[in-house]
């Protein structure tokens, strides 16, 4: 019986800030020991800890067609993602996982894609972009669309201004209060949503980010008429053991951890306490 | 008769405009039970009562407020909870206000002079796996017990909770309104801790060694004690983490001293702590020692009025330097 | 009154100590430290209350 | 299922001669409590059958599991119990040993947990009838029996000054050819006295509530205004899920002595508390204690039977007794039933 307690060791490659701030998020490049290879789906997560400190569950910030590599980006808040933001390159930490069930990205073939990211919630999106891009023919329309509060708190600039230079997907960035030097669409995310009125023909949305505005994106790509089945989103809670048996991490009778945390509106919406 | 005045207030309470709702006892559910009841305006008092099986405190519901959902949907203009209180609840409430912990004009007390309680595990004990709920009335000393269709008459001391023999104060020393007699305050006194002193350090220490090993870390005894209300206890911060939350001698150890020690010049002997520990560890035995050196040292009663200071935010030069070598 | 409940709870008085020493009075703080380290000799190892080593 | 008499002041000596290969648990007496803790020959401690004992899951589920520890230069030292230590439960309740049924299916299940399995593998558990149920049982109300047979390897039911041992399982069957001396065959009367027992106590369990539909009645109320009712009086203190014999929430934390050794421990956590699913960022699904008391009532009778079909209750009634402020589940029962 292999123990799923048990983490494995796994060795910082590179680290990078993504934004700074009172609640500064990181990049880690992570490799795991003798090279395994997680080969996680995308949308699944994994308890990153260090020893003697703890662990805590952070969504897989890779694609699995890039296999050589795990990428976690992280907030620094609790004690745990704290130790982790002093840690760097070279340093070992350890991984358990994957754990959840990551979107089913395959029955997504030929159709168009919409990733609606807030703040974070960029991270579990970004192996999404990073698959569709590594498979472009197989998808339709690809638009991304992405704000924070302001132009500090965007992660992944570098990468997304380039994606701004491609022709077969759109990028939308916003920020939520003007500031000098931003063309782009100022305002809340779920308002910018409406803006763009992506069409709900033979598409796919999936949308994670704060709560609030997670409840709001829904409700507007309803208004575009979006169909239930159609929207995607991911939920978060505090998780101890990541698989199922801890308790804490229920909504309804739904593991966050295992049942999650992708979830279809559909299943989402006759859950109790969403 | 008490309950009889004691609903005639409580319907006056209820019927002030700013008062938001009332706490006082109920029957309980099952056996020698007593259970809280909140009674909203306009809502009927006649579940209300008060008999010697009252043992439990309700001041801990006013210092959860913030956390009580209000019943009623619409914003609470009256302020006020009214609050059925017995001596050694209202030190309680004396304290809370002195430290701030809940404002004079939040309450409404309803004091009942009150002549002692039952402990619970002497009459479970006495009467063992009574299911259906029982009445117990005091009658000059004795306790006249019904249940499971007979009636009993023990004599008070037999029953009486061991804190009740030693409490001070019978009757609230503060309150809006005050129902029975008032009795005379009693000195305090610490036999059974002076005994316990004396014994040598290893005895201690293997006393207490067996008591915390039992200790299952529930944490009853810190929630439901009226003066522990930090938002975040010292037990559950995790930056630093003073405590290892693995279950063994020496954090629970650590653990309770910590808890014994942030209630000192403060405990009001409710005995709350020792009441609902599932595995009966005698706290109170800290507690009361703590009291002792309070008063002994620095002539110091925790509770006694809502404006003196309290005991360990001052300084008089002529505080004893015992411990300073 | 610390020091009272750590006796009533059965750890040795001698194990705690505090005194005033200012800056300047380098030979006072050598003195007590000696002197406690002499005590906690004289009481051996407290194992009652130790954190487990794993 | 084969019927055995074992006379009661045999039963000393059926216990001396197993605790050479097993260790045996027991409820006995300490400072005036009944605790479920391993009875040897070794300690002096008195068997106790008569009260219920406070917290029994801890023979099989520890309070504090160590999964591992680390030394200086992290290399990691599991520390899965070995299959060696086999454990026996003498006078366990039939509720108790359901209640263990109830855990094997939470920590089976398609990601199954070694710490716990190979413990439960390792332990035999003889039970104890109850003829007289306690004050605040409802066994009957949740599909339970107080003598039933779920999780049980032997089942003893008192007959006065011996036992009739019902054996259900090969361990039982196993447990008993190893002390076959001390056991007869039951004569007719005895199985008749047997049966009566057992009917007798169906009717003797004291507390009712008649649960069918709960699950559908749970469904419908989420924000229905009886949970605040119900709801007021707790002060969130934990002691019920502690001494519940079905919870099975546990925290995971690492305990480091000073950078050089350390572990990282399972110990058991409560939904009652706040920090229990409160987010790093502050934000917590279950703020106050309405939502928290609310999530144990639909965890134990709507989540656990849409995951496993049973309830996630056997009725022993602890979680009523030793609650402080007197929050009564069936009573809370009865006021959601009302509620639909």
């Amino acid at each position: 019986m292999t123990n799923p307690y048990l983490p494995e060791k796994a060795t910082i490659v590179e680290t990078r800030d993504e934004t700074n701030g009172a609640r500064p998020i990181k990049t880690f490049k992570v490799v795991l020991e003798h090279g395994r290879v997680l080969n996680q789906k995308p949308g699944q997560c994994a308890m990153v800890g260090i020893l003697r400190v703890g662990e805590s569950m952070i969504s897989i910030a890779s694609s699995p067609t890039r296999p050589e590599y795990l990428e976690f980006s992280i907030m620094k808040l609790g004690r745990v993602t704290s130790a982790l933001h002093n840690c760097e390159a070279g340093e070992t930490i350890t991984i358990r996982g994957p754990y959840g069930n990551g979107f089913p990205i395959e029955e997504w073939r030929d159709k168009n894609i919409v990733t609606i990211g807030g703040g974070i919630g960029q991270a579990p999106l970004r192996p999404i972009v990073q698959y569709v891009l590594d498979n472009r023919e197989d998808f339709g329309q690809f638009d991304i669309i992405y704000g924070a509060q302001t132009a500090n708190d965007l992660c992944y600039k570098a990468e997304l201004l380039a994606l701004q230079k491609r022709d077969d997907l759109k990028v939308h960035l916003s920020i939520d209060m003007a500031e000098p030097g931003w063309q782009g669409f100022v305002g809340f995310v779920p308002n910018n949503v409406l803006r763009i009125k992506p069409s709900p023909q033979n598409t796919i949305a999936i949308t994670c980010g704060p709560p609030i505005m997670i409840k709001y994106v829904i409700h507007n790509l309803l208004e575009l008429g979006f169909s239930e089945r159609q929207i995607f989103t991911t939920l978060e809670n505090r998780m101890k053991c990541g698989i199922g048996k801890c308790g804490r991490c229920n909504v309804g009778n739904l593991y966050v951890c295992k049942d999650g945390p992708v979830f279809n509106y559909a299943t989402l919406k006759d859950l109790p306490e969403f | 008769m008490i309950v009889q005045k004691l609903k005639e207030e409580a319907a006056r309470a209820l019927s002030r405009k700013d008062v938001k709702y009332l706490i006082g006892y109920k029957k309980g559910s099952y056996g020698f039970r007593i259970s809280p009841i909140f009674i909203e305006p306009k809502e009927d008092i006649d579940k209300l009562t008060f008999s010697p099986l009252c043992n439990m405190s309700l001041v801990k519901y006013v210092m959860m407020e913030e956390t009580l959902p209000t019943l009623t949907e619409q914003a609470m203009k009256p302020s006020k909870i009214a609050l059925v209180a017995r001596g050694c609840d209202t030190r309680a409430l004396n304290l809370l206000i002195k430290e701030k912990g809940v404002a004079r004009d939040k309450l409404y007390i309803i004091g009942v002079s009150c002549t002692g309680v039952i402990d619970q595990r002497k009459i479970e004990a006495r009467f063992p796996e009574v299911t259906d709920p029982a009445d117990v009335i005091e009658e000059n000393g004795n306790y006249i017990i019904t249940c499971n269709g007979q009636s009993h008459t023990i004599p008070k001391e037999e029953l009486l909770a061991d804190l009740c023999t030693v409490c001070q104060y019978p009757t609230p020393l503060i309150y809006d309104k005050l129902i029975g007699d008032k009795a005379a305050s009693r000195p305090a006194h610490y036999d059974e801790i002076k005994e316990f002193e004396q014994l040598p350090v290893e005895e201690k220490l293997a006393f207490w060694q067996q008591q915390f090993s039992k200790c299952i870390r529930c944490y009853a005894c810190r929630n439901v004690c009226p003066l522990c209300y930090s938002t975040i206890c010292s037990m559950d911060s995790l930056n630093p983490q003073w405590v290892w939350r693995s279950v063994d001698t020496s954090e629970n150890f650590m653990f309770q001293i910590i808890r014994t020690f942030h209630l000192a010049g403060r405990c009001i002997s409710c005995g709350e702590c020792e009441r609902v520990c599932p595995m009966n560890l005698p706290l109170m035995k800290l507690n009361r020692k703590l009291e002792k050196d309070a008063k002994e040292l620095f002539g110091y009663e925790s509770g006694k009025d809502p404006e003196s200071k309290p005991l360990l935010t001052t300084f008089h030069s002529e505080d004893p330097q015992g411990f300073i070598l | 009154m610390l020091r009272n409940l750590l006796e009533f709870s059965g750890i040795n008085p001698l194990r705690l100590r505090m005194s005033w020493v200012s800056a300047s009075e380098g030979k006072k703080f050598a003195d007590i430290i000696t002197e406690i380290t002499q005590d906690l000799k004289s009481i051996g190892p407290q194992k009652a209350y130790l954190r487990k080593a794993v | 299922m084969d019927m055995l008499i074992l006379k009661k002041d045999a039963v000393n000596e059926f216990l001396a001669s197993l605790s050479g290969r097993y260790t045996v648990w027991a409820p006995v007496q300490k400072d005036s409590d009944t605790v479920f803790e391993p009875f040897g020959a070794g300690q002096h401690n008195v068997l106790d059958l008569t009260h219920q004992a406070k917290i029994i899951k801890h023979a099989i589920f520890p309070q504090t599991e160590q999964l591992f520890s680390f030394d200086q230069n992290d290399q990691i030292q599991e520390a899965i119990p070995g299959d060696r230590e086999q454990n026996i439960l003498f006078g366990i309740r039939p509720c108790d040993a359901r209640s263990f049924a109830l855990l094997d299916s939470v920590f089976a299940g398609d990601i199954p947990d070694p710490y716990y399995l190979v413990r439960r593998d390792t332990t035999i558990l003889i039970g104890v009838a109850c003829t007289e149920p306690f004050a605040n049982c409802f066994c009957t109300s949740v599909g339970g029996n107080p003598c039933g047979r779920d999780g049980l390897d032997l089942l003893c039911t008192d007959l006065g000054d011996r036992y009739l041992v019902a054996v259900f399982s090969e361990k039982g069957t196993e447990l008993v050819n190893k002390t076959a001396s001390l056991f007869t065959k039951p004569s007719a009367e005895d199985m008749k006295q047997g049966q009566e027992l057992s009917h007798r106590a169906e009717r003797a369990v004291k507390r009712h509530i008649d649960l069918s539909g709960i699950t559908d009645t749970l469904a419908r109320i989420f924000e229905h205004p009886v949970w605040k009712k119900i709801t007021l009086k707790c002060i969130g203190c934990g002691i019920c899920t502690y001494t519940c014999p079905t919870c099975y929430c546990f925290d995971i934390q690492d305990e480091s002595m000073a950078q050089k050794r350390g572990r990282r421990v399972r110990v058991w956590d409560s939904c009652m508390y706040k920090e229990y699913t409160l987010h790093a960022s502050g934000h917590n699904p279950r703020p106050t204690r309405v939502e928290r008391l609310r999530n144990r009532i639909y965890h134990k009778f709507k989540f656990h039977v849409d995951t496993y079909g049973v309830f996630g209750c056997v009725g022993c009634g602890r979680c009523i007794t030793l609650c402080p402020v007197n929050e009564d589940l069936v009573e809370n029962l009865i006021a959601v039933k009302g509620a639909a």
